[in-house]
C-alpha cells in the first residue's frame, strides 16, 4: 500500500549550503496543496560547513512534532548519508549524489541523482558556465524537486511556491532554478523512479486558510500587535531572529535598539516602559543571566517589562543552537532577594502569540517584570496553523492614570503617591511626562523616596509581594494551565513548553492503551497550587516530561504542592523529544520500575 | 507657570556630608533648570548609585533613581521612548566610569541628546572611599591603606574620542561656571558629558576645595578654558581637518592636570543625533511612548501584511 | 537586687560621630574584664549624619544575640534618646546631655551629663581651646566612661583599652582622653549617680584566652589559613570589609584586586584559580546578580572558585546596610540550566572561620563554584569568642595531578583529559603552566574541544551532575548540619544561618517549658535530604525561622524532602531577630493558629 | 626541545568559513609563537565568544575559551595568579569593544603585560552578521536590513588614551606584518593591543580583502606605517611633552580611514606594568599560584599576628 500525505523528509548537508531554504521550499510546497507540516532546524553554532539537517514532517492532519523516522532522506553530500541513513525505514527512499558511492541493504529506493550534470546543462542552457561553482547552490532545487517528483506532484506545485520565492534581487535566478527543477523531474519520470516510490501526495483541495510561520516570527507578529514599541537586544542565537524581524518591519514603528549588551538591553527597555511605552526584550540564557541584577530593580519599583528568554542548551555559552528547558528554576528566582515576577511558557508556535499578547496585559496589569520562557525547539521550528482569531484578543492596560484622575489625586490627596499602599498591592500607574515622581532601588516609601524606616519596609515589601496572591485570583484559568485529553485519567502526564507537540501528537493513540490525560503549565509563577492540585488529585500516577537533567518542573510541583512526580521522563542531548521518543518514554513510564526514564534521540 | 528655585526642592532630607562638593553641584544644577524654565513635568533626573546617586530625591521633578553604572542606558531607553523629554543623568565617577564605563563608551556611538554629570570625587563615596578610575596611580587618600594602585582614567579624552558632541568639565563650588555649563549642555542637541571635580571631604584629603582654590604661582589652580580665549567648538562638522584640530587640541587641555586645572567647555560639535537618524530609519520621528495600539481594549494595529508574509498559498 | 553582668547597653547618635568606636571600646573594656559581649551594628547607606546606633549585650556567659531591651541607653544627642528611650527597661539608666531637656516618667535613673563642660575643661587643660569643636569626639569617650562609672567598674579597665586604641596617627589624643574619661568618671561619683545605678560589673578572674571580632574581619582570617591568595571584588556594603582587611595585611600576600565591577571580579578569580591559586570573590546581593553569567562558566569548566556573598536587605539596591537572608533560592539556581554548586551558610562568626577553610576544600574537592553565604548581621556584629583549636583544621585540595603524575598519565592514555569521565564525577585536574588542556563555555569533550554530538552531551552533563551525589556522600554530617539540644524533641525550630544565635540564646529557657530542639541547616546544596528528615521525622511540630519573606528554607524543604513546614516565623523590615523576639515567635508559633508569626522589632 | 609549526596544530576542526580573515590571524600566530620559541606550556590562549573566540581549540597549548566579552578580566586574573605565563587574549569586536568595552577600558588602567588581539570584523560573526561597534554609521553590509544606525568606535583612539602601552593594528591577510606585530607585542612589557582588520566574507561584503588591498590613487588602500618612518615609541617615558606629541600623532593616524588605512605600531611607551606596581604593594614580587599554605593538609600559615590584633587583654 503506498503511502499518501504522512510521511518524514529530510534533508541535510553543510551549513550554508541552502539546507533552510530547501526545506522551506519543500514544506511550502506541500502546504500549498493543503497538508500540514511540521519542520525542525538541527544547526551547529557555527557560520558554514558543519552538518545541519531539517526533517520535514508532512500530514493531512494538524501535526505538532517531528519524527525520528525518516521516509525520504535527500543528501548532497556524503555526511548526510552517513549520519542520517539509519533513521531510514523500510520501503524509504534515499536520494544521493550519483557522483558518491553509496549502497544500503534492504527494502529502500535509492535514488541516485546527476546533480552535476543538471547543472552543467541548466548553466549551458543560461550562458553561465563561468558561474558554475556558484550554481552548485542549485542542488538545493534539485533535491526538493526529486523529491516532490518522486512523490508524484504536479510540477505546477513547485514552480509556483519557486515564483514566490525567487523574488526581488534573486527574481533573476527563478528561470534557471525552474529549469534545473524541471530536468530533475523528467529524469526522475524518465528511470521510473516515482513508480517504484512507496510514497505520494495527493492534494487536499480547498483547505481552510493556513500559515506557516516559525515560533520567533510569530512572536514577532504578536509584540506588533500587543503595541510593543520599545525592543532593545543584543545578539544571541536563537533570539536575534525575532528582532531582527522586527527591525525588518519599520512600517510598524517598532523602535528596535541593538544594544551593547544585555545588562543595557534589559535596562533600555526598563526605562522605555517607564515613558509608558509596551518594552520588551528578548534573549537566551547567557543573556538572561546579565539580567538579574535589573529584573530587581524593576520588581521593586513595580515596572511592566516583558523578557522573551529563548531557552537554549546551557550551563555558560553551553549548546547555543541546540534545545534545552533548562532556564525554569532560574528563571523563577532570577535576580538576589524577592520580588514580584510572572513567569508564562508558551507550549508552542501558536500559544506563543496569544501568550505574547498575554505577557504585555500581565506585565502593565500588575506592574511587574514577566518572563516569556520560550525555547529553541518553538523559536526555529515551523508548522502550518490556522489563522487566529483576532476578534478574542484583549489589550489591557491595568490601572493606570489619566490626565484628570491624576490631577483629582493631586486634588485631593495633596500628591501622587507612585507606591500607593493598595489592597491588591497595585499602585495606580502615572509615566514620565505625566506628573512627579520618584523610583529607586532603595527600598522607598510610598512616593518613591529612600526610605529605611523598618514599619515601611514590612509593609511595602508585604505591598509588592501580594501582587502575587492577586494575579492567582484575578488570571484566567487558560493562562495557568491546560488539560488535554479526558478530563480525569489514570495517568496524568505534567509538562510545560514545547513539550506539548510531541505529547499531544501521541495523546490520542496512548488512549487506546491506557487512560492518559496531559496537564500543560503555562503559568510558572506565581504557581497555580489550588488548580494544578485538585486536577493531579484526580490521577493516579503522574508522570512528568521536560527537556532538562533534573526535571525542573517536577521539583517544582513538589515545592508548590508537595505532590512527588512518579515518573520523570527526561532529555538534555539538545535535540527535541520526537513523537516516537515520546510514545516509548511514556509506555517505559507506566511500565517500568525506573523513576527516570532518560531519552536520548537525535543527532 | 514660572518656577523659582523653592519649587524645585523637595522636603526629602539631604544627607551628604557637611562640606560635599555634591551640594554645589545640586544648586547649579537647580538654578540652571530655574534659567532655562522648562516644562517641568517632561524633564528627569536619571542617577546611578552613589552619594550622587540620591540627588534625584532632592529635586521635584521626576527622578529615577537606577542602579550602579546602569544609569545611560536606562536614561536611552526613556529618551528613546519619548523623544519630547528632557534627560539629565547624574553618575559618579566609580558608577560611570568604572562599573559603567561600557555603557559609557557606547553612549558615545549614539549620540543621543542627553546631558550625562559626573561627580568626580575620586573615590567611591558611599562604599567609603575606594579609589575610583578617576584617582591617579600612587595617590593615597585618607580612606586606602595603601596608595592606589591603577592609573587614572582620562575621561574627558575618552569621551572625546568616543563620540561624546559636547565634553566639559567644572567644578563643584563654582556655582556660577557650573549652572552655565549645565545649561550649555542641556541646550547642547547630543550626547553631553560634565565632568565635575567634586571635593569629598569624608575620604579624598587631597582633592579637597582648598587644593582646588589654592593659588599656584600666582594663579588659581583651577582656570577658565573660555578666559584662555579657547575655542572647543567645531564650526563645519563636514571639515574634517578642523575636527581633528579641535579634538588634539582638546585632549592636549584634558592631560593638563597638577598646577593648573582647566575648567570649561572642552569640545563642542553639532553632528547629527541618534534620534535625528532615526527618523532616516522610519521615514518619521518617532515617539514610541505616544503610539496608539489599541481601541477600547482591541488591538488597533492592523498587521495584514506581515499575515500575507507568512499566509500559505 | 543589683543586676551584674548581664545587661544591654545602647549608644546611639548620627553616622561619623563614633558611635562604632565607642560601641567597640566599651566591648574591649567590658571583655577585658572577662566578660562576653555580642555588638551589633545599626546604620544607614549614609556616610554623615544618619542616625545609628550600636547595642552592645554583656553577660558572663557566652552570647550570641542581642536584645531589643536596653539596660542603659547612651545619647548624646536628643535623636537617640527619641528613638530608643521607650526600649529602656524599668530601673534602666538613661545617659544623655545635659543640655538636652529630657524626661521620663517611670522608674529611671536619668543621668544628664555635662559634655561641653569636660570637652571645655579638657581643652583648657590640654591648651586645645581653638580646636574645641574638633574635640566634641571625646563626647564617645565621656560617654563610654560615664557608663563604666555608673557600672563601678575600676577606672584602670577603660584606660588600659583607651592605650590600645589610641596608637599609631592617633597616640597624641590619648592623655586629652584619659583626662576626660576620668572627669567623667569623677562627675558621676561627684554625683552619686554610681550609687543609684542599678547595675553593675564584677571583673572575672582567669578566664580562658578570648577574641573579639566580627564576621568579614573573621573570615578574612580564615582565608588568609585557608591558602585564599587571590581575592577579586568590586566595592559594595557589608561586603568590601572583608576585602580590605585583607588589603590592610599586605604581609600575608593576598593578591587582592579591585576590579572594574563583579563580573570582573568574579572572572578574575576564575582565571586566577585556574592558575592553581585558590580564589575568591567577596560580594552583597547586586554583585551576587552580576555574577550569575560567569558561575556557570566554572560550573561547566569544573573551576573551584568560592564567592563569599553576604546577604543585605534587597532587592535591588533594597536597604544596603541592613539584614535579610533573602537570597537563598537566588543562590541555588542562579545562572541558566544546570551545573553543579555548593551552597553553604555559616550560623555565626565563629563558623564563619571553619567553613570558610571548608568552603576552600569542597571547592578543590569538588571542582566548582561555591556560594558562601554569610549575611549582614554576621558580617558587622561583634562577639567574644574562644580562640579556636587550629589543630583540627585540614587543608583538602582534592584531585590534583602531580608532575610525575601527569607524565604518566600522557604516557599511558596519549594525552590529559581534563574532563575525563570518572565514576564519582570528578576527574583529575592539572594548573595552567603544567600542561595542555583546554576551557570553554560550551559543552564540550573529555578534552575540553567544543562538542555538540548528543551522546557526549548527555554524558558529560551527567558526569558534572554525579558530582552532588559525591559531595553528599562524601561530605562529613558535620558540613551538612548541626543539631542542637535534644536528639528527639516534639518541636523541632529549622533555620539558616544568622538565626542560630538567638534561637540557641533561648533553647536552654524554652526546653524548660516544650521539648525543642534547633536543627541549622549549614549544607543548602546539595540538600542532605536523607539526613534532614530522618531528624525531622523525629518531631511532631517543625517550626522554620528565616529572615526572609517568603520562607526560602521552608520552601526548599518542600522541595527537597516533601515536608511541609508546620510554621514559619519570618522577618523582613531589615533588623536581626533579636532574643525575646524569637523567644516570643516560637512560644506563638506553638500556640497560636496562624502559619506565619511576623516578627517586626528593631529601629 | 624546539617546536615547528606543525606541532602547534590540534586535530580539532577549524571550522571558520572558507575565505575567512581568521585563518590568516591563526597562522600569524602560530608562526609568531613558532619564531619565539617560548616554553610552550607557560604559554595561554584566552579568549572570549565569536567565530574568533573558537581559536584556542585550534592551538595545541593551553586554551581558554571563556564568555563574550569577560575574556580581559579572566585574562588578568590567570596573570596576575601566575606572572610566569604568558598569556594571550583573543576577542572579536562585539565581544572587546561591544560588552566587553568596560574592561577594555579599564584594562588599560593597569596596563598588565597582556596581548590583546581583536579580531576585527565590522560584524557579530558568529550571531549572523549584526552591526558591531567597529561598522561605520550608515553602512549596510549583506547582513543588515538597514543601514548601520550608531557611529564606530576608533578603537585604537581608545586604548591609547585608555592607558595601554603598545598599540597596534594589523591585517589578516598580510601575515608576515601581523606575525611581526604579534611578536613585538607578546615581548612588550606591558598592556598591547593589536586590532586586526579581518574579512569576514560571509557577512561583511564592505570590508573584504578585495577592498582591504585595493589600489586607491595608484598604492594600496593599506600601507604601512614603519614605510613612512612613522616611529611610535616614546623614548623617555617621563618626558610628559614627547608623551604629549607621540600621543597626538597616533590618534590623528587612528583616525585615518578610507583611501588610506594605515597598519603598524601606532604607540608604544615603556611604564611601569600593575607586576611591577604590585612589587611595591608587597615588598616582593608574587607568584599567588606557588604560594604554598599547607604541608602535609595542615595549613602552614602563621596567622599569629592577626590573632594577637583580636585578643583580648
Ligand atoms: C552592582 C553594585 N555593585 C556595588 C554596589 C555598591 N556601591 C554603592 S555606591 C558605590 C560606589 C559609588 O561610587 P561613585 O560612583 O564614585 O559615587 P559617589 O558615592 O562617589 O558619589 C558602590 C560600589 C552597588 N550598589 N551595586
Ligand atoms: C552574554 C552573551 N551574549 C550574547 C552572546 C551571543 N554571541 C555569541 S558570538 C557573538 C558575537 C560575536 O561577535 P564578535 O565578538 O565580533 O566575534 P566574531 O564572531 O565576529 O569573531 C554573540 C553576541 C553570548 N554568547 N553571550
Ligand atoms: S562621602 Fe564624600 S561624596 Fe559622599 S556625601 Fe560624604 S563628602 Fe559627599
Ligand atoms: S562568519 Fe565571518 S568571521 Fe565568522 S568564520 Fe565566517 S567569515 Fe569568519
Ligand atoms: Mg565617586
Ligand atoms: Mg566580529
Amino acid at each position: 500500500m503506498k503511502v499518501a500525505n504522512n510521511f518524514t523528509w529530510l534533508i541535510g548537508g553543510p551549513q550554508g549550503s541552502g539546507v533552510d531554504s530547501s526545506a522551506n521550499t519543500f514544506a511550502k510546497t506541500c502546504a500549498s496543496v493543503g497538508l500540514f507540516i511540521y519542520g525542525k532546524r538541527e544547526y551547529h553554532s557555527n557560520i558554514k560547513g558543519a552538518h545541519s539537517y531539517y526533517p520535514i514532517r508532512i500530514s493531512d492532519k494538524f501535526i505538532r512534532s517531528h519524527t525520528d523516522n525518516i521516509d525520504i532522506l535527500v543528501s548532497f553530500e556524503k555526511e548526510t548519508l552517513l549520519l542520517h541513513h539509519e533513521n531510514v525505514v523500510q520501503k524509504g527512499i534515499i536520494i544521493f549524489d550519483k557522483d558518491i558511492a553509496f549502497n544500503k541493504e534492504g527494502d529502500y529506493l535509492l535514488v541516485p541523482i546527476p546533480f552535476n550534470d543538471i547543472i552543467k546543462e541548466a548553466a549551458i542552457k543560461f550562458d553561465k558556465e563561468k558561474d558554475y561553482s556558484k550554481l552548485q547552490i542549485m542542488r538545493n532545487v534539485i533535491s526538493v524537486a526529486a523529491s516532490l517528483a518522486l512523490l508524484k506532484l504536479d510540477f505546477k506545485h513547485l514552480e509556483k511556491v519557486l515564483q514566490s520565492v525567487f523574488t526581488g534581487r534573486r527574481a533573476k535566478l527563478l528561470d534557471i532554478n525552474i529549469f534545473s527543477a524541471s530536468l530533475t523531474y523528467e529524469y526522475i519520470k524518465s528511470n521510473s523512479f516515482d513508480q517504484k516510490s512507496n510514497y505520494e501526495i495527493i492534494p487536499i483541495e480547498n483547505q481552510k486558510e493556513r500559515i506557516i510561520t516559525s515560533g520567533t516570527t510569530f512572536t514577532g507578529i504578536a509584540k506588533i500587535l500587543a503595541g510593543c514599541r520599545f525592543q532593545s537586544y543584543y545578539p544571541i542565537t536563537p533570539a536575534s531572529d525575532e528582532s531582527e524581524y522586527l527591525e525588518a518591519h519599520p512600517e510598524h514603528e517598532v523602535l528596535v535598539i541593538q544594544a551593547e549588551d544585555e545588562i543595557a538591553a534589559i535596562t533600555m527597555a526598563i526605562g522605555a516602559a517607564l515613558t509608558g511605552v509596551r518594552a520588551a526584550t528578548s534573549t537566551s540564557g547567557p543573556g538572561l543571566s546579565l539580567m538579574a541584577e535589573s529584573q530587581g530593580w524593576a520588581g521593586i519599583n513595580e515596572v511592566p517589562v516583558v523578557i522573551f528568554n529563548y531557552q537554549r542548551g546551557g550551563p555558560s555559552t553551553g549548546l547555543p543552537t541546540r534545545h534545552e528547558q533548562g532556564d525554569l528554576e532560574f528563571s523563577l528566582y532570577a535576580g538576589h532577594s524577592e520580588f514580584p515576577r510572572i513567569v508564562i511558557a508558551p507550549g508552542d508556535i501558536e500559544e506563543s502569540f496569544y501568550l505574547t499578547i498575554e505577557a504585555f496585559n500581565l506585565a502593565d496589569k500588575y506592574q511587574l517584570p514577566v518572563i516569556f520562557l520560550s525555547d529553541k525547539s518553538i523559536a526555529n521550528s515551523i508548522q502550518t496553523l490556522y489563522p487566529f482569531d483576532i476578534d478574542n484578543i484583549k489589550i489591557e492596560r491595568g490601572k493606570i492614570l489619566s490626565e484628570d484622575q491624576l490631577k483629582e489625586i493631586i486634588e485631593k490627596e495633596g500628591r501622587y503617591k507612585r507606591f500607593k499602599i493598595t489592597d491588591d498591592g497595585i499602585s495606580p500607574r502615572i509615566f514620565i511626562g505625566q506628573g512627579i515622581f520618584w523610583n529607586t532601588g532603595d527600598e522607598h516609601d510610598e512616593l518613591g523616596h529612600i526610605s529605611e524606616e523598618s514599619n515601611n519596609r514590612t509593609k511595602m515589601f508585604e505591598k509588592r509581594m501580594k501582587k502575587m496572591e492577586t494575579i492567582l485570583k484575578e488570571v484566567d484559568n487558560s493562562l495557568k494551565y491546560r488539560l488535554y485529553g479526558p478530563q480525569e485519567a489514570e495517568y496524568t502526564i505534567i509538562g510545560w513548553g514545547s513539550v506539548k507537540g510531541p505529547v499531544l501528537d501521541n495523546l490520542e493513540e496512548l488512549n487506546k492503551y491506557y487512560s492518559i490525560n496531559f496537564l500543560q503549565i503555562i503559568l510558572l509563577k506565581p504557581f497555580p497550587s489550588q488548580e494544578v492540585l485538585e486536577i493531579l488529585s484526580n490521577s493516579k500516577t503522574i508522570i512528568s516530561i521536560e527537556m532538562n537533567y533534573s526535571g525542573q518542573l517536577a521539583n517544582l510541583l513538589r515545592k508548590e504542592i508537595g505532590i512527588e512526580v512518579n515518573k520523570r521522563i527526561l532529555k538534555w542531548n539538545g535535540r527535541p523529544f520526537s513523537k516516537e521518543e515520546v510514545f516509548k518514554a511514556i509506555i517505559d513510564a507506566i511500565n517500568l520500575d525506573t523513576k527516570r526514564i532518560v531519552c536520548n534521540s537525535g543527532i | 507657570m514660572s518656577y523659582k528655585l523653592a519649587d524645585l526642592k523637595t522636603d526629602y532630607n539631604i544627607d551628604w556630608c557637611p562640606g560635599c562638593g555634591d551640594f554645589g553641584i545640586l544648586n547649579s544644577l537647580m538654578s540652571a533648570l530655574v534659567d532655562l524654565q522648562l516644562d517641568l513635568k517632561k524633564v528627569v533626573l536619571v542617577s546611578g548609585i552613589g552619594c550622587s546617586g540620591k540627588t534625584p530625591h532632592f529635586v521635584n521633578i521626576t527622578g529615577i533613581h537606577t542602579l550602579h553604572g546602569r544609569d545611560i542606558p536606562f536614561a536611552t531607553g526613556i529618551k528613546l521612548a519619548n523623544p519630547e523629554l528632557t534627560v539629565i543623568d547624574i553618575g559618579g565617577d566609580g558608577n560611570t566610569y568604572g562599573i559603567g564605563a561600557g555603557h559609557f563608551l557606547n553612549a558615545g556611538r549614539r549620540n543621543i541628546d542627553i546631558t550625562v554629570l559626573v561627580f568626580n570625587n575620586g573615590v567611591y563615596g558611599l562604599t567609603k572611599g575606594q579609589a575610583s578610575p578617576t584617582l591617579k596611580l600612587g595617590m593615597k587618600t585618607k580612606s586606602l591603606p595603601l596608595p592606589n594602585i591603577n592609573q587614572a582614567i582620562n575621561s574627558l579624552s575618552v569621551a572625546i574620542v568616543s563620540g561624546y558632541t559636547f565634553v566639559a568639565r567644572s567644578y563643584a563650588y563654582d556655582v556660577k561656571h557650573l549652572k552655565q555649563i549645565i545649561k550649555k549642555a542641556i541646550l547642547h542637541k547630543g550626547l553631553s558629558l560634565i565632568d565635575i571635580l567634586q571635593p569629598c571631604p569624608s575620604y579624598n584629603d587631597i582633592h579637597t576645595k582648598e587644593y582646588f582654590e589654592q593659588v599656584v604661582n600666582n594663579s588659581k589652580r583651577i582656570y577658565k578654558l573660555e578666559d584662555e580665549g579657547y575655542d572647543p567648538e567645531v564650526k563645519d562638522p563636514n571639515n574634517h581637518q578642523e575636527i581633528q584640530e579641535k579634538i588634539v587640541k582638546a585632549i592636549l587641555k584634558s592631560q593638563e592636570w597638577g598646577d593648573k586645572i582647566p575648567i570649561g567647555v572642552f569640545y563642542k560639535i553639532n553632528l547629527p543625533t541618534f534620534e535625528e537618524r532615526l527618523i532616516d530609519r522610519y521615514g518619521k520621528k518617532l515617539n514610541p511612548s505616544k503610539s496608539i495600539f489599541e481601541i477600547n481594549n482591541k488591538p488597533s494595529t492592523n498587521i495584514s501584511n506581515l499575515i500575507e508574509e507568512i499566509k500559505i498559498r
